[in-house]
């Protein structure tokens, strides 16, 4: 028996019944809705769980807590379906603690009917012809690390007066913005309440699947990229049970069959061509243009200044 | 006397360890903070660096253990005025819900009590029985009515359609074509007084339930036109359920956080939000807890004034049941 | 103004069910997005019940919503009575003692429970999140009890114990149906509370246990599935059904008489 | 119609909703300033009568006239008419002195001179100083004056009392009784009094309505009902009585006891089957040997009263309740002699002894 | 100790929390089948002393011994004491019979044997056939009977009753008066009785304990109290009473009303200020010019009460109060006389009228 804490919808549960059906083991299938909220779980130590899907900077955070135990690769031998440009990411430099489940950009979501041209810059997002038709993300680590990138700064800049100028930029924004939303976006996007969104590129294959008329971009300034990984926890109970889990998701079908399911793109190359490439790659969500993609960066683990953040953060919203 | 104190015992306790016990913890996290321990670096042995803590472990990795002390720092972040707009926001936003909720609650306890309605407690059951869908898809739903694009929306716009004069009125108004119901401050309002409506009811309804008919008669006998009798007898009679329906509204309506999400757009966070946010995606506890002593002594003293209205001299007699 | 009273109570009505009237009409929406109608349809139903996870999120909804409302409501009618029997300077800080979980926020109650279990080496599961939604209920039911007791007749614990009832006996065969309609209600309260509780679940359950909150806040993410608004659906027709079943066996039994003296209530 | 006639009640039936008539068509006249009172055994429809006239209830059919306009469809705030309800109903929730004042401070009276008004009624009621105590901690008497204050506060046209004074003892009652008399005539009010005490009915009222099972038996004045009831019950009901089932032999002279006593009645016939009704006080004891016309018997319990001694004697199978201000001891023999003039003679009814025995019908209901 | 005694009251005081003393010190002792009754006015804690021997209320101090056994720390359920309560206190979700048959139930009799019971008490106070009914549809009186049966049925040792039959008319009221008195003489049950009405005291008691102000003033026989009060408040209230501020010129001899009566009291000392109480009925009136001893007066007023006529006779400054079988038109002028064993000389107490009138004391209270 092993037990699986994964994001809520994250997995299709037809591949839990045929890991369970392969190998006898029974998953208990948990689910959370943020990092934070499994990382709580996890530090509390009073729930053990044994395969968990940390996000880029969780997984460097929970390294450098010890809350994470080392992968025996020996025991996980399809990661070699693993495209390796996945692999030893700035979280996990030497590729110990994680593998690779899925990634994703932070890019704009518009509804091409309601805007003049493709919105390429993050400028679009201060465009007086969209006001009160624009959607923001109600997440201060995301809007006001997009803010830094506009002002020509680093996503993970903690410096006082870098967070400063991202204030000034969004206290200006904030009157054209109709609403900061989260998972409401999809719905919003798809019924055509706004213009343009700040999304992750997963809303985004999910709104585009529903609704012809939206498109995505991941902006030329560059932008976020992440990754959820999957970790087993230091105080797992199943290792072997979970290496075995582990090593199935990496199977080419199983993946596959997971994209189509959850709709993120996947570091799974065996996947793709089972997918077939051409037809994966011609998603802007799955294959943003490469010049794009070197200017993203991933979220680093910030530790105290965390805080910051959230009072900057605090400070937009509540200005009324 | 002895015996009394017996049967109190298992409550008390229960209290003890479920109440007290826990808000013990959050007043420790409130008035703590954590800062990163100090440690040395140290070369061992075979010539590979470690971490020496302050408690004398040694450690390979570089520390990132913290440490808890206490300090009253989060109490004066709070009080800048960036918390104490949100928390009164929150107070006025939930002191507005209340009202409502008062204002359209008591008609409906008062009608359902009276001679219309047969059966009270099956409309009773029909006013709770939309808290039993979850309310996050409520909420969705609401969203769905009042949108841009909602339903209400699209509704409007035939109306319009269909009679000119109508949409003339309108426009003479200046309303354009979508008319923005969500994202402000009345849309939160809206959908609390939609998850508390029913907690206003019922106590209400369960207390005037109760009142003697005879006293009415009485009130109407000394020539009290029923809507005096109702101001005389019927609302001080029903006043402790008045008391406690606010009670139920306003206090949960001040530390509430989905729904000024998601009625709101965001654009209306409440201290609940903030509160929310420390334990969650900020990680900092320290502050969330602090917050919420905060707001708990706030509304603490709110109800206090609230219930010194309720002055009514309970009989002290030695009330014995068990 | 009979007229106007009906109207009100429809327009209430109105008000309480048109968001549920739309979540039933979604249940059977033939797209997964509430934005859009993709004509009629019923393979969310059908997807309903093969889903392992709503399914048995369901159960632990359902028994825990049940065993924490009975629960509590056993405890906060005791705890009511007690506090009511107390002299009032104690009374009344037990009273703002048993309220205070109501003053904190959703998320600190459940940390603190939550760092509570952890401190009594609980291991977090079906128990943890069983007592914490115990625990967060009782408060409700002693507010709804306590009015009821106020305007109970002094004498009638009296004269049942005079008649040789041990205090218990006399609870349950005379103070217990006069206050019966609030401990209902507390009940009832209590009832709703659970089911619809998310972040104090959310932090005081374990691995294996998963109400349907946990899950429908989870989905949120990625789109809440349609299967919740058929599971919704389903719910709310048999809740329906139960209390109109229930209710029609009211009608015929001689309570009902009660009710007619009422008739000359002057508002 | 009379002018004088404030409130005329005009065949009130109330059937409730079990089928079981409480009030079967009552009629009755009350004048401007008079004090009537309802008297009759519990559960007769005393309080059904006055909840009728009050607006509480709403007869099944019938009339009820007050100043010769139907007032049956007001609702009673619209009514002029005040209530002392025999359970109180005062306001838990309001001290004694808001009790009082609810009347007047529904009006917007002027409050200095409502807690002046408020303050003269308590101490009429013997609570002066009871102002600021709260209803639950007064006794039963307490409550029951608060309740007549209350009422009386409003100088309604008609006071409705449903045994006003039932809680209170003795001496107070008397007092009460005086003051709630001295109020009525010095204010004009109409009082109609419910009582179960005969005596009160006797003494204060102006005219006495005998009730029995939903229906007025008799209305007249105390000295017509105590003197000359028309029906064994009235005249049981008004003061203990022996009801004998007699003969009358012919005009003034009547068979009882196995023995003709002279009577003063007359006009009933001869040799027809008639109920004789003897006040247990008109019943003289004598010696067993008193040459006078009557009949011997033997003391068969003695009980003490106070004003006298109550005493049964027994004589065959019947037995006399007797009242004397001289005991006579248990299994005494004595000769019981009544003047003609204490002797009434009254038709048979469904009350005599011999009907009740035949029908079986029991004790009291 | 008294083998006899079952309930022994011991210096029992009752402090409110308001201050308010209650019962300030009473001690009673009553013996097995003993049938004691509480009299006095409202408000003077006949309740207040009923709940302390009910275990409702706990004495400030004092001792409540039954059968020997101090009691006050046992719970009313424990005791085997039952009540009758002032305000009946009936089950309202419980039907007629589920009310009476509330205690054997308890005990789990057997369901047919509680159910004949309960017919059977409900027999005995004239309800036969209510038990289906609901509380609310009873009137007042037919409350009060149930309160009754459901007391009646557990058979306690000790039965508390208040006021049990405040509630019902005359008529019933006697009934009732003798069913219990019969149930208390068959079944050897204790009762202990609370009454405002004095004749209903001295007819069923064995003795009377006379209240004032939460203190015994006089406990005796009925006879006794009646006969011999032992201060002019009781004199007062247990029958109507002329009480005079007298001179005691001599033994036999009082002076009063501007005369000297001769009298059969001695031993009040020579020219001591004395009360002297005389009964309404002991005063007979003569024609102005009858020879006899007396006072000559004016009649004032004049009731008639069924029984007898009650008359105020004025003589100066007083107003005697006068029965008599004769009515006196108002305005005559008769000697009113008084034999010397109707005349009761006391001491003077703080309820003397010359002293209440000192102290400016109002009415009742
Ligand atoms: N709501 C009701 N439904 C059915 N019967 C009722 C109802 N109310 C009263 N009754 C019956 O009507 C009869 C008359 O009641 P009412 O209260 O008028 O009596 P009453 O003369 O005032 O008696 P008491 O002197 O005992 O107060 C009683 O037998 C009572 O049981
Ligand atoms: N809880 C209380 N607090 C303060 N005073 C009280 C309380 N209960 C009763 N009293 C007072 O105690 C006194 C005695 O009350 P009790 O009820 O014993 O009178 P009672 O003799 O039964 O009178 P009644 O004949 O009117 O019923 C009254 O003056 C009453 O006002
Ligand atoms: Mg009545
Ligand atoms: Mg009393």
């Amino acid at each position: 028996k092993i037990s699986v804490y994964n994001w809520g919808d994250y997995i299709d549960q037809e591949t839990i019944e045929m890991f369970e059906k392969e190998t006898g083991i029974e998953v208990e299938y948990m689910v959370y809705e943020t990092n934070e909220d499994m990382y709580a779980k996890i530090a509390n130590g009073k729930s053990s769980y044994d395969v968990i899907f940390p996000s880029d900077y969780m997984v460097e955070r929970m390294i450098r807590e010890n809350l994470l135990q080392k992968i025996n690769w020996d025991n996980i031998p399809n990661v070699v379906n693993i495209d390796p440009r996945f692999m030893h990411q700035a979280y996990d430099p030497e590729s110990q603690y994680s593998v690779p489940y899925t990634w994703g950009t932070m890019g704009i979501l518009y509804n091409k009917s309601m805007v003049e041209e493709i919105p390429t810059s993050w400028k679009t997002l201060q465009d007086e012809r969209y006001s009160m038709n624009m959607l923001m993300l109600n997440s201060p680590r995301d809007t006001i690390g997009i803010a830094l990138i506009m002002a020509g700064h680093s996503l993970n800049a903690t410096d006082a007066a870098a967070l400063e100028e991202a204030k000034q930029l969004l206290i200006e924004q904030k009157p054209l913005v109709l609403a900061y939303v989260v998972d409401e976006v999809k719905d919003k996007m798809i019924a055509g309440e706004a213009a343009v969104a700040l999304v992750w590129s997963g809303d985004a294959t999910f709104s585009m699947a529903e609704n012809d008329e939206l498109d995505y971009v991941v902006p030329e300034e560059g932008s976020n990229i992440f990754f959820d990984a999957i970790c087993i926890p230091a105080n797992a109970k199943n290792v072997s049970g979970a290496e075995k889990f582990i090593d199935f998701l990496c199977r080419a079908d199983v993946a596959a069959k997971n994209y189509e399911y959850v709709g993120y793109a996947i570091p799974n190359k065996a996947a793709i061509e089972v997918l077939g490439a051409d037809e994966y790659n011609a998603s802007p969500v799955n294959n943003p243009p490469q010049e794009v993609l070197d200017k993203c960066e991933v979220f680093k683990y910030l530790g105290e200044e965390t805080k910051l953040y959230d009072q900057v953060w605090t400070e937009i919203i509540s200005e009324y | 006397m002895k015996h009394k104190n017996l049967m109190s015992l298992p409550f008390t306790l229960w209290a003890v360890i479920f109440i007290v016990l826990p808000l013990c913890l959050i007043v420790w996290y409130g008035v703590t903070l954590e800062i990163p321990v100090e440690y040395t670096q140290i070369t061992l042995e075979d010539g590979s660096t470690a971490y020496k803590l302050e408690d004398g472990t040694i450690q390979t990795q570089e520390p990132w253990q913290k440490k808890a002390v206490i300090s009253f720092s989060n109490f004066k972040r709070m009080v800048e005025p960036t918390y104490l707009k949100l928390l009164i926001r929150s107070l006025r936003v939930a002191l507005l819900t209340t009202l409502i909720c008062l204002l359209l609650g008591y008609p409906v306890a008062l009608i359902l009590t009276g001679k219309d309605f047969k059966h009270p407690s099956l409309w009773m059951m029909l006013i709770i029985l939309p808290m039993w869908m979850n309310f996050l898809l409520r909420t969705y739903s609401w969203m769905s009515i009042l949108e841009n694009s909602g339903i209400l929306n699209s509704w409007i716009a035939s109306l319009r359609e269909a009679i000119p004069a109508f949409d003339q009125f309108l426009s003479d108004r200046g309303v354009g074509n979508k008319i923005i119901f969500l994202y402000n401050e009345n849309a939160v309002i809206l959908g609390m007084v939609y998850n508390y409506l029913s907690f206003m009811i019922m106590p209400i309804y369960t207390v005037i339930e109760k009142i003697d008919h005879s006293l009415l008669e009485a009130a109407a006998d000394l020539g009290a036109s029923p809507s005096k009798s109702f101001l005389r007898v019927t609302l001080p009679y029903s006043l402790p359920g008045v008391l406690e329906g606010v009670t139920m509204v306003f206090v949960p309506a001040v530390t509430t956080f989905v729904i000024s999400q998601l009625m709101g757009g965001g654009k209306v966070p409440l201290i609940g939000d903030v509160i929310q946010n420390q334990f969650g995606k900020s990680s900092d506890w320290h502050f969330g807890a602090s917050l919420s002593l905060l707001v708990m002594v706030v509304v603490l003293a709110f109800m206090r004034g609230l219930h010194s209205i309720d002055k009514e001299e309970e009989v002290q007699k030695e009330v014995r049941i068990f | 103004m009979k007229k106007l009273r009906k109207v009100y109570i429809a327009l209430i009505m109105v008000f309480l069910y048109a968001p549920i009237a739309l979540l039933v009409l979604y249940s059977f929406n033939d797209s997964k997005s509430r934005a859009k109608w993709g004509g009629f349809t019923l393979r969310w139903y059908q997807e309903l019940f093969s889903d392992k996870v709503i399914i048995s999120s369901l159960m632990t909804t359902l028994s825990i919503g049940l065993l924490a409302a009975v629960i509590s409501t056993i405890l906060g009618t005791f705890g009511a009575i007690v506090l009511y029997q107390m002299k009032r300077g104690p009374r009344n800080m037990m009273l703002n003692v048993v309220n205070l979980p109501m003053l904190n926020s959703e998320v600190v109650t459940g940390v603190s429970l939550m760092m509570l279990f952890a401190l009594a080496n609980l291991q977090m599961g079906y128990m943890t999140l069983l007592l914490s939604h115990i625990s967060f209920c009782v408060p409700y039911v002693v507010l709804s009890v306590m009015p009821k007791l106020r305007q109970l007749e002094p004498n009638l614990a009296e004269a049942a114990q005079d008649l040789g009832a041990t205090p218990l006996q006399g609870f349950f065969k005379v103070i217990l149906p006069d206050i019966m309609p609030g401990v209902l209600s507390g009940f009832l309260m209590a009832l709703t509370m659970s089911i619809d509780d998310f972040v104090v679940s959310f932090f005081t359950t374990g691995s294996g246990v998963s109400n349907l909150s946990i899950t429908i806040y989870t989905m949120a993410k990625r789109g809440i599935s349609p299967k919740i608004n058929a599971l919704s659906t389903l719910i709310f027709a048999g809740v329906l059904i139960l209390m109109l079943i229930l209710n029609l066996k009211d009608m015929k039994n001689p309570e009902g008489a009660k009710k007619i003296e009422k008739v000359k209530i002057p508002y | 119609m009379d002018n004088n006639i404030i409130l005329s009640i005009r065949n009130v039936k109330v059937v409730f909703e079990d089928g079981f008539t409480a009030l079967g068509g009552v009629s009755i006249d009350i004048g401007q300033n008079e004090f009537v009172t309802l008297l009759g055994p519990s559960g007769c429809g005393k309080t059904t009568l006055l909840r009728c006239i009050g607006g509480f209830e709403k007869p099944t059919s019938g009339e009820i006239l007050y100043k010769g306009e139907n007032i049956i469809p007001l609702p009673p705030y619209k009514r002029n008419i005040n209530t002392v309800f025999q359970r109180y109903a005062l306001f838990p929730h309001m001290n004694v002195a808001q009790n009082v004042a609810f009347g007047p401070s529904l009006r917007r009276e002027d409050k200095k001179q409502i807690s002046a008004r408020v303050s003269e009624m308590l101490e009429l009621v013997g609570l002066a100083g009871f102002e600021k105590r709260r209803i639950s901690s007064l006794s039963g008497g307490q409550q029951q004056r608060v309740a007549i204050a209350r009422a009386l506060i409003n100088s309604p046209d008609v006071l409705l009392l449903d045994e006003p004074l039932g809680a209170l003892d003795l001496k107070l009652r008397r007092e009460m009784q005086l003051e709630l008399k001295r109020i009525q005539r010095e204010s004009g009010i109409t009082f109609i009094f419910v009582t179960h005490d005969q005596e009160e009915a006797l003494t204060m009222s102006d005219r006495v309505a005998v009730m029995r099972a939903g229906e007025i038996l008799q209305l007249g004045t105390p000295v017509d009902i105590y003197n000359e009831p028309e029906s064994a019950f009235v005249a049981d009901f008004i003061g203990a009585s022996n009801i004998l089932p007699s003969t009358m032999v012919r005009d003034h002279l009547v068979h009882f006891l196995g023995t003709d006593f002279p009577c003063a009645d007359s006009g009933f016939g001869e040799n027809n089957p008639v109920d004789v009704v003897l006040r247990p006080e008109d019943v003289k004891l004598k010696p067993e040997s008193d040459p006078a016309n009557g009949v011997v018997g033997v003391v068969e319990s003695l009980l003490f009263k106070g004003v006298h001694y109550e005493m049964k004697v027994r004589t065959g199978a019947d037995a006399l309740l007797v009242h004397s201000t001289h005991a006579r001891q248990v299994g005494t023999r004595v000769k019981m002699t009544v003047a003609p003039e204490d002797i009434q003679v009254m038709r048979k009814s469904d009350y005599s002894p011999d009907v009740r025995a035949r029908k079986g019908e029991g004790g009291a209901q």
